[in-house]
């Protein structure tokens, strides 16, 4: 197992390599560097030109890749042209928001996800099951900034529930009352994301607790005498989930693009509000890494997603 | 024989009653200030704050309000930029021009103070033009002007490691820092200069750290020392700062006891603001004001200000020379006829869109030169809507009306029916390169389309759509007759202006953001004359700049656009809050009158 | 034999919700099973042997179908039990055994998993005494090695250990009866073998009562005690083996050993059964429903009274008149005429 | 069950819908709808409706001057640009989707019919696309395309979409390649080309017809995302998202709501409509099959 | 009679995969240095229990399954290249009737565009043509000739299977491979089908392969009979001789494990086949290689009739 796993974080390294190079181009084939958004009369154009030359921004494309993975591969992914800071430093501010979020994200769209999937499969063709779906289509129709942007004047200013921004209040001190503060910025977005996000969840659910309660060894376990809730839950439902579970790499790397929208409209400081600034401003150092870094994680996850699967589904072992 | 700085500065209760357009520029609020207090001082940026302290590596716009009640100025100023000296005045230090010597003095007054206890020095002083003159610190800050500095050139270009034009009259501990220039400037005494400047930074905490290390040195970024007022006790990358009284602030004490920095996306400012959530609310922008104003009943008085700021349409007639540093107008297009132009500029229908899109917060640019600058501003009336005026213009140069003549989508024009203008059998057909940004950016774009079509001038958009901000700072700072840079003829520009009023930067002939790239012997002789030695006479130069100014009035080389209100919700419980230029312990004097923000 | 009744099922029938009408897939089945004895039900496909099991273990849907009759096991009435009661009765007083091993077991549990939780819905083993329990189950279906097997997961298996696992779920916690619904319909002759014999050997060494439902004739000339034949919904034809085998009397009966291509027989054409099983929408009970299959004799003589079950013979009972008249063309007039729908 | 029914798609399809009364109502009123927009958009709202800025008509409101649904910001009759814009994000959502879903299916049923090796190569391919930053990507070129216009948003969004179509496909196709039908096509000597697409597609309508209005569904808000970001479709081509987008300023989104709900709804409306009679199309689909 | 298709050496291995990187660890030896030939007109059964390698071999004679080694000559060509096949039209000859009647015609298509798919491809007949045969064979597997435009599930198996049947014989093939073609069928059916091919077969002189594990139904089908057990040929000879004088214990085991009719006999039975089975464990490894393959060569029983007996096996050694 461990070898696999080893094996396969090798086999990344080729495709990371391949993603950096595209990366880097494409970063460089957009108009301007993060030199020419510095128009101003206090500036000096000499003085850019002069710093784009110390960047290295005039050499040929195919050097300043070299330098920039050399000095990736050495843990420098160079300083952030806009932000004045290293990248890494940066990015790990940004990076622990971004996780708790979608963890928590992930957590609610799950629960909401399940629940939703178990209510209309247990009521196939009914209104409960027509009205999920319904509601699911509709989240995935509609674009979900629009909700974003209600949920904010509803629940944060309207109603005054949640802060409106950011990810922590700076009054807040003490382990617990950080920890609290923490939560309590992360709950509207997380929960607006999530609802907003469980048309994949419940379908899956749904369509696999209808096929698992015909199968075979769900009559097996009535003729042992089994209870109706036991078998729902111990064997309809577990064998439903297995799609999930393999879906749940995914759905993790998926968050991170839907974090995109959903930080910068939440004001929420991750990495999704960093991609679209470093977009606008054409912060290279911070563009390539940061989508260096959202290939990575979805090859971790699309590897934890095998894991998963080989240690919930026993037919599968990866060996 | 040495002069002083101008004492002149307009009077502290002028400024207290003063008004722009309908708003005041000071709140005056009678009740009594209650003993500390917490403010909260919210900012409207769509990013988070990069949070630099180090001023020579700072240029960010959110920073330095995020950061400004820790920031003390270093030379006080009046409400028209003039440096004022005394430490009465709010400063950290005076400064004396010798005229003769061609020198200045910077002398910091007695006690100031760096926030951990330490004295600040003449090092301190010198140090920020060491880093911003560094290659290694990569600062972008540095500015052909600096030049204007003994030895700061050889320094910039790694020839010496001491910057001989700066020296310590007193020793590195004291408290002098003389400077010598190479030329006098009229704008010597206008803070914003250029020509030196006007920040501090800790020697001595820093010393340790090496050049290219600053920028991301905690010490610089969230272990900062501070001069001002207030210090920051807690930061939230990018999100909020708490700031407490720093007990070393050598003036004024200040009233409140903390104050709260947050930044807030404008999707949510108006919201936040109906929630009390701010007392004072900065960076706001003209879409908002509907609903904020609907706030004056609840708790909010609107302060407004002049904006250092005109937006202008440029017009390409060349290109840049890089090798040369020189902008040369030999483009050819129909905008090289100051006519065209001028026609172009008349057919615009500016004041109804600052009425209608802008809210009225924006007002017709009749110059380049904003109405803070009391003394120098435009007078006359620009280009006001006049499409008679400019019908009879392009008649005039030769461009005739045709029904039938077709624009460059090949279709006629569907918005006059008196179709587009021709000459020797081509219509008159131009490139906009419109900007893409705001909200409005597009209905703007679209309105002066629509008003260049009534006068019977096809316009199209560069590559069909709006030009973002960077692929539009691309194209226009190409240098040398790229295809790119050939193929607009219109575009849009806007600048923050520094409190200098000089034009050199803007439309020089070796000016790199000159971006029309129109040159001519008048405007070279115009702008030197503005930045002579016989502008330092303020009579003389207010000349100068009226004759730059009707200049422009006869070539429309470019077309000013307007000028900018800022404005800003101050709730009702604050006291002595302004938005006058020449407030200089801004935070120090501000009080609260109640525990909670008012609703009322 | 022991004549202690396991089971006493009378007039079971079965209706199905089908669209908004209730449709009657079995009919008036009646069938004793006593300690000791392996009652085959044979039939073709759809003549309900699944639906009277179902009906027995009480596992079908109560808002689809409808059960009528009795059925008594062990002095309790199994027809119309709440769930609650009958999760006691499952695996514990009836345990089934199904046709695809594969299927019947739950693809993320390991063996012993499953098998222990059939002893824990019931508590007839104590907790410390199951993983035990398990070993001695699996050592008696006859697994070699149980202490590894158990830990497996049922796609490690071959197919006969995994038909033999659903045997030890089944016999789990020593039922009285054993249903086993086609329990070797998919494995080879020689595990078929194996298996048939390890349900016997189970139930005389448990003195159980086995119903085993198949359509494979030799199964049952090799297994029963006493063969049931259904068609239609009915029993058609009840017998011990040796009398059914040797004296089928019900056409039906006789028609399908008749097409069976046994190794005894030689003939080069084997008997056709002509048509097929109305669909239950079409079937009339009142009438013979097999004749109709038969065409050179005459049906309406059949329909005109609803066919009862007769004793004919001692424990031999056959449905309806129409075995009295019944003959095989071939044998009277020799004709070879290849029969076609 | 069978039936005396004839099994044909298209009867089947009427029997569906004349059970499903919902289905029919949503299947009429998405015709009206959609031809109310082609035709509307096509021969009643003429450029200079869209293109030339009205500043003295800017926000009325709903029913007066002749505005309906009232004017926008640049004095646009709202109703007009709905029908217009809806038409272009109608366009968008159904190029985007019949080419994504043409190419997934296309490459989907390759991989599942072949295997092996092609399989493995295409499926690596696949799984390495799946990881390029696509939403960057967009955006790049997005910036970079000099003649930007719907078609060439049509094109690029294509170019990434048919990625998540091939894997329920080819696992599809992997399962019904496998069954005897086609190794009886094999032998009846068909070309794989006949067998993938004449006897395989048929048999996975149900699993395309649910595809095709899932991300037919998703992608008329699709282009909405990009103009959030600023990288919407250019000036002279209005849309939903432009219009929607709308609501980002809060002054618009509580003070001018006409300007925007009219486009919310109307995906809304759309996207409802398309699953109620998806859900008969797809029971229509499923019915032909077995027993 | 003269030879249709023989069998030279045929092994077909499948690789069993593992790991990442998807490397061959082992192969299946589905089916391993066979060999055999078929006759014009005759027919052959092949048994053996599940897994065997029966299908395998019938889908490497019809040219579903690539092979491994060894040949396949039809007409004096080898076979085993789909170019050749294809050049020949060879599935106009030889041809397959599957187990799974459901699965072998595509639900979606009506009867007519089944039965016509052969016509079309190999018989350059026009529409009126194609119909008019198709009618035709309609008539032989005695369908009416209504049902053409009637799809697959509106038959009941036996039926269905019958228009396998027809799909078969369309193009007039010499040979058909039939893969259990009534296993899944009830008895009444199955003796309908059972008829109807042997009727077929003597009509048009059509070899068969019929392939099954019910000894009954080979037995009553075939004059030849092979007996395999993984991959390997046990035994092969004439149908009389396999049932009445088995060599191999495999066979012997095999036949004692039909249950049978007889029920006078059954203690009996049951009893041999408690002999059979010991006496096959307790001798399996002079018939067996140690792998559990079956010893390869043959022994020449009498001419027709030959059996992998460890004599002809240690012999072989020494040779
Ligand atoms: N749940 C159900 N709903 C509706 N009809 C059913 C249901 N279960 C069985 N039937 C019908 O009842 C009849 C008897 O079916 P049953 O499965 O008992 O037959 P069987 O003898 O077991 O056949 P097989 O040998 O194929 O298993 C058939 O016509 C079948 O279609
Ligand atoms: N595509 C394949 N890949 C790997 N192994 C295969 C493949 N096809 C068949 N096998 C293996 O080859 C062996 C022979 O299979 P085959 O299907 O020929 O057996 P069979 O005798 O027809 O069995 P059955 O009676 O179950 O149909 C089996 O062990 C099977 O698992
Ligand atoms: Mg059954
Ligand atoms: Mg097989």
């Amino acid at each position: 197992m461990w070898k696999t796993v080893l094996k396969r974080v090798l086999m990344m390294i080729p495709q990371m390599f391949l993603l950096s190079v595209i990366v880097f181009l494409l970063a460089k084939a957009m108009p301007g560097d993060p030199f020419s958004g510095l128009i101003a009369p206090g500036t000096d154009p000499a003085q850019i030109e002069r710093l784009r030359e110390l960047a290295g921004l005039n050499d040929p494309w195919w050097q300043q890749y070299l330098r920039w993975m050399g000095n990736a591969l050495h843990g420098d992914f160079g300083v952030s042209f806009v932000l004045k800071q290293p990248v890494s430093r940066v990015m790990g501010d940004r990076i622990g928001n971004t996780l708790w979020l979608s963890l928590m994200t992930t957590i609610i769209l799950y629960i909401v996800g399940i629940w939703m999937g178990m209510v209309a499969a247990r009521n196939e063709g009914k209104w409960q099951d027509k009205l999920l779906l319904i509601y699911n289509s509709i989240t995935y129709g509609i674009p979900a900034y629009i909700i974003y942007l209600f949920a904010i004047f509803i629940f944060g200013y309207t109603l005054r529930w949640f802060p409106t921004g950011g990810t922590v209040d700076v009054d807040a001190s003490g382990f617990f009352g950080i920890l609290l503060s923490k939560i309590h910025h992360m709950i509207l977005p997380a929960v607006t994301m999530a609802l907003l996000g469980t048309v994949t969840i419940f379908t899956y659910i749904r369509t696999g607790i209808l096929d698992e309660q015909v199968q075979d060894y769900v009559r097996t376990a009535r003729a042992k005498g089994v209870s109706e809730n036991v078998i729902f839950r111990k064997h309809i439902l577990r064998n439903a989930l297995l799609p999930i579970a393999a879906n749940l790499g995914f759905t993790i790397t998926g968050l991170l693009s839907g974090a995109i929208f959903a930080e910068t409209i939440f004001g929420y400081p991750g990495i999704g509000q960093l991609f679209t600034s470093s977009i606008v401003q054409r912060d290279y150092p911070m563009l390539t890494t940061l989508i260096l870094f959202s290939g990575i994680l979805a090859l971790i996850g699309s590897l934890l997603s095998d894991i998963i699967m080989a240690w919930v589904d026993p037919r599968i072992r990866i060996d | 024989s040495s002069s002083s700085s101008s004492d002149k500065g307009t009077d502290k209760k002028d400024s207290k009653d003063e008004k722009v357009g309908d708003f005041n520029v000071s709140y005056a609020n009678p009740d009594k200030a209650i003993e500390g207090g917490d403010l909260t001082y919210g900012y409207i940026a769509e990013t988070p704050f990069i949070g630099q302290w180090l001023s020579p590596l700072s240029t960010d716009a959110i920073d330095s309000k995020v950061q400004s009640p820790a920031f003390a100025p270093v030379f006080a100023i009046d409400s028209s930029f003039t440096i004022q000296n005394g430490k009465d005045k709010g400063g950290l230090a005076d400064i004396e021009f010798d005229k003769d010597k061609k020198t200045a003095l910077v002398t910091l007054h007695d006690g100031v103070k760096w926030s951990d206890g330490q004295a600040i020095t003449a090092r301190d002083l010198y140090y920020p033009y060491e880093i911003i003159a560094n290659d290694k610190a990569k600062s972008t800050r540095w500015t052909d002007s600096l030049a204007n500095i003994e030895g700061l050139e050889d320094y910039h270009n790694n020839k010496t490691d001491k910057i001989s034009g700066l020296t310590f009259p007193d020793g590195e501990d004291g408290k002098k820092l003389l400077i010598q220039f190479k030329e006098n400037k009229p704008g010597f005494t206008q803070s914003g200069n250029g020509y030196f400047l006007e920040t501090i930074a800790p020697y001595h905490y820093l010393k340790d750290v090496p050049f290219e290390k600053l920028v991301s040195d905690e010490k610089t970024t969230t272990k900062p020392l501070v001069a001002g007022p207030f210090k920051p006790v807690k930061i939230v990358p990018g999100e909020s700062i708490r700031y407490e009284v720093n007990e070393n602030y050598s003036g004024p004490k200040p009233k409140l006891k903390s104050v709260t920095v947050k930044t807030v996306t404008p999707a949510k400012a108006v919201a936040a603001l109906k929630a009390q959530e701010f007392d004072i609310l900065d960076g706001t922008t003209n879409d908002l004001y509907p609903e904020v104003k609907k706030l004056t009943s609840k708790g909010y008085e609107i302060l407004g200000q002049q904006d250092l700021y005109v937006s202008l349409l440029y017009y390409n007639v060349g290109h840049y020379d890089k090798e040369k540093s020189v902008n040369v107008s030999d483009r050819e297009t129909p905008v090289q006829d100051p006519k065209v132009r001028q026609a172009l500029s008349y057919a615009l229908n500016t004041d109804q869109i600052n009425e209608t899109l802008n809210n009225g917060l924006n007002t017709r640019a009749i110059g380049t030169i904003p109405p803070v600058f009391k003394d120098y501003a435009s007078k006359g009336d620009g280009f006001p809507l006049d499409l008679d005026k400019a019908n009879k213009l392009l008649d005039e140069a030769g461009w005739k009306l045709d029904k039938d003549a077709k624009g460059k989508d090949g279709k006629t024009n569907d918005a006059s029916d008196k179709g587009y203008r021709v000459k020797d059998g081509k219509t008159l057909s131009l490139t906009f390169m419109a900007r893409s940004g705001q909200a409005t950016s597009e209905p703007i774009a679209q309105s002066y389309i629509n008003q260049w079509k009534q006068i019977g001038v096809d316009v199209s958009l560069y590559n069909n759509k709006l030009t973002d901000f960077n692929s539009w700072g691309d194209i226009v700072q190409s240098s040398g007759k790229t295809k790119e840079n050939q193929s607009w003829d219109i575009t849009q520009g806007a600048w923050s202006l520094s409190s200098e009023p000089s034009q050199q930067d803007l439309f020089s002939a070796s000016a790199p953001f000159n971006f029309g790239h129109f040159t001519s012997d008048e405007l070279t002789k115009d702008l030197n004359d503005i930045d002579s030695e016989k502008a330092m006479d303020p009579e003389y130069r207010k000349k100068a700049f009226q004759k730059y100014q009707d200049y422009l009035q006869e070539t429309a080389f470019v077309t000013p656009l307007s000028f900018k209100i800022v404005w800003t919700p101050v709730n009702k419980r604050v006291q002595n809050f302004t938005l006058d230029y020449g407030e200089n312990e801004l935070w120090a004097k501000l009080a609260v009158t109640s525990d909670k923000p008012s609703d009322k | 034999m022991n004549n202690e009744k396991i089971l006493d099922a009378k007039n079971v029938g079965v209706q199905f919700l089908i669209g908004d009408e209730y449709l009657t897939a079995i009919e008036d089945v009646s069938l004793t099973v006593h300690k000791n004895e392996v009652v085959a039900l044979v039939g073709e496909s759809g003549s309900g042997k699944s639906t009277f099991a179902t009906a027995l273990m009480g596992l079908h849907n109560p808002h689809q179908s409808k059960v009528t009759g009795s059925a008594v096991a062990d002095g309790t009435e199994l027809i119309g039990l709440s769930e609650k009661n009958y999760e006691k009765i499952r695996g514990k007083k009836i345990g089934m055994v199904f046709q695809d091993p594969l299927a019947s077991l739950n693809p993320l549990m390991r063996i012993n998993d499953q098998i222990k939780e059939a002893m824990s819905v019931h508590d007839v083993i104590p907790a410390n005494e199951q993983d035990a329990r398990v070993i001695q189950l699996l050592t008696e279906v006859g697994i070699n090695n149980p202490e590894r097997i158990a830990k497996l997961y049922p796609h490690e298996l071959s197919g006969g250990m995994r038909q033999r696992v659903v045997i030890a779920l089944a016999i789990a916690n020593e039922p009285d009866l054993i249903i086993a619904d086609e329990p070797t319909t998919a494995l080879d002759v020689t595990i078929q073998a194996q298996i048939l014999d390890l349900i016997k050997d189970i139930q005389r060494k448990k003195e159980a009562g086995v119903i085993l439902i198949t359509h494979d004739l030799g199964v049952v000339a090799e297994t029963a005690d006493t063969v049931a034949v259904m068609y239609g919904g009915q029993i058609v034809e009840l017998a011990p083996v040796v009398e059914l085998f040797n004296n089928p009397k019900h056409p039906y009966t006789r028609s399908l050993l008749r097409a069976n291509p046994s190794l005894d027989t030689d003939s080069d054409e084997l008997y056709v059964i002509k048509g097929k099983i109305p669909s239950l929408k079409d079937m009339d009970r009142n009438r013979d429903l097999f004749i109709d299959r038969v065409d050179w004799m005459d049906t309406e003589k059949y329909s005109k009274t609803k066919p009862e079950l007769h004793e004919v013979a001692p424990n031999h009972f056959v449905r309806g008149e129409s075995w009295k008249d019944f003959y095989f063309p071939e044998d009277q007039d020799n004709s070879n005429e290849s029969e076609n729908v | 069950m069978s039936g005396q029914v004839t099994p044909s798609f298209g009867g089947a399809l009427k029997r569906e819908f004349s059970k499903d009364k919902v289905a029919m109502i949503s299947l009429i009123l998405l015709i009206v709808i959609l031809l109310g927009i082609f035709i509307g958009g096509t021969f009643f709202v003429k450029r200079p409706d869209y293109m030339i800025v009205n500043l003295l008509e800017r926000y009325k409101l709903p029913f007066t001057d002749g505005h309906i649904f009232g004017t926008d910001g640049s004095g646009h009759d709202v109703f007009k640009m709905l029908l217009i814009g809806g038409r272009n994000s109608l366009f968008i959502a159904f190029a985007v989707t019949l080419i994504t879903n043409f190419i997934g299916i296309s490459i989907g049923i390759i991989c599942g019919y072949y295997g092996g090796r092609i399989d493995n190569i295409i499926m690596r391919i696949v799984d390495f696309l799946t990881i390029l930053p696509q939403l960057m990507i967009i955006i790049v070129l997005t910036t970079i395309v000099p003649n930007y216009n719907a078609m060439t948003l049509v094109l690029i969004i294509s170019a990434f979409g048919w990625i998540g179509t091939v894997r329920p496909i080819r696992a599809r196709v992997l399962t019904e390649a496998n069954r005897d039908y086609v190794k009886a096509s094999k032998t009846s000597g068909s070309s794989n080309f006949a067998i993938m697409f004449r006897e395989i597609l048929p048999n996975i309508i149900s699993l395309i017809i649910a595809g095709l209005t899932l991300d037919l569904a998703g992608n008329i808000g699709l282009e909405t995302g990009l103009t959030f970001l600023g990288f919407g479709l250019p000036v002279g081509t209005p849309s939903l998202g432009t219009m929607l987008n709308q609501a980002t300023n809060p002054e618009t989104m509580t003070g001018k709501p006409w300007v925007w709900i009219p486009s919310a709804i109307f995906i809304l409306i759309i996207v409802i409509l398309i699953i109620f009679v998806a859900q008969a199309v797809r029971r229509a689909g499923d019915q032909r099959q077995s027993q | 009679m003269s030879e249709l298709l023989r069998i030279e050496n045929l092994k077909i291995h499948y690789p069993i995969r593992s790991g990442f990187f998807n490397k061959v660890t082992d192969h299946v030896y589905a089916v391993d240095n066979v060999n055999f030939s078929i006759e014009e007109g005759q027919t052959y059964g092949l048994v053996g229990e599940s897994g065997s390698g029966k299908t395998t071999i019938g889908k490497a004679i019809v040219g579903l399954e690539p092979i491994t080694d060894g040949k396949i000559i039809y007409k004096g060509e080898d076979v085993s290249s789909p170019a050749t096949r294809k050049k020949m039209e060879y599935n106009r000859d030889v041809q397959m009737i599957f187990q799974d009647s459901q699965s072998s015609l595509n639900p979606r298509k009506t009867i007519y565009e089944i039965i016509s798919e052969p016509i079309r491809n190999f018989d350059n007949l026009d529409e009126a043509a194609t119909k008019k045969r198709v009618a035709e064979l309609l008539d032989i597997v005695g369908l009416p000739q209504r049902t053409m435009y009637q799809y697959p599930f509106q038959f009941s198996g036996g039926q269905r299977q019958r228009i396998g049947i027809a799909r078969a014989i369309s193009t007039n093939p010499k040979l058909i491979v039939a893969d259990e073609p009534v296993s899944a069928l009830d008895l009444s059916v199955q003796a309908q089908v059972l008829n109807f091919m042997k009727k077929i077969q003597k009509e048009l002189g059509i070899s068969f392969l019929f392939i099954s594990h019910d000894l009954g139904v080979v037995r009553h089908m075939t004059e030849n009979i092979a007996i395999m057990h993984n991959g390997r040929f046990a035994e092969i000879g004439p149908r009389d001789e396999i049932f009445n004088n088995p060599q191999h214990i495999y066979t012997k085991r095999l036949l004692a494990a039909i249950p049978s009719m007889d029920v006078n006999k059954r203690e009996e039975n049951t009893a041999n086949r408690k002999k059979v089975e010991a006496e096959f464990q307790s001798s399996k490894s002079e018939w067996y290689e140690p792998s559990g393959r079956l010893l390869p060569n043959l022994m020449e029983v009498s001419p027709s009739h030959w059996a992998a007996l460890p004599e002809a096996n240690s012999k072989g050694e020494k040779a």
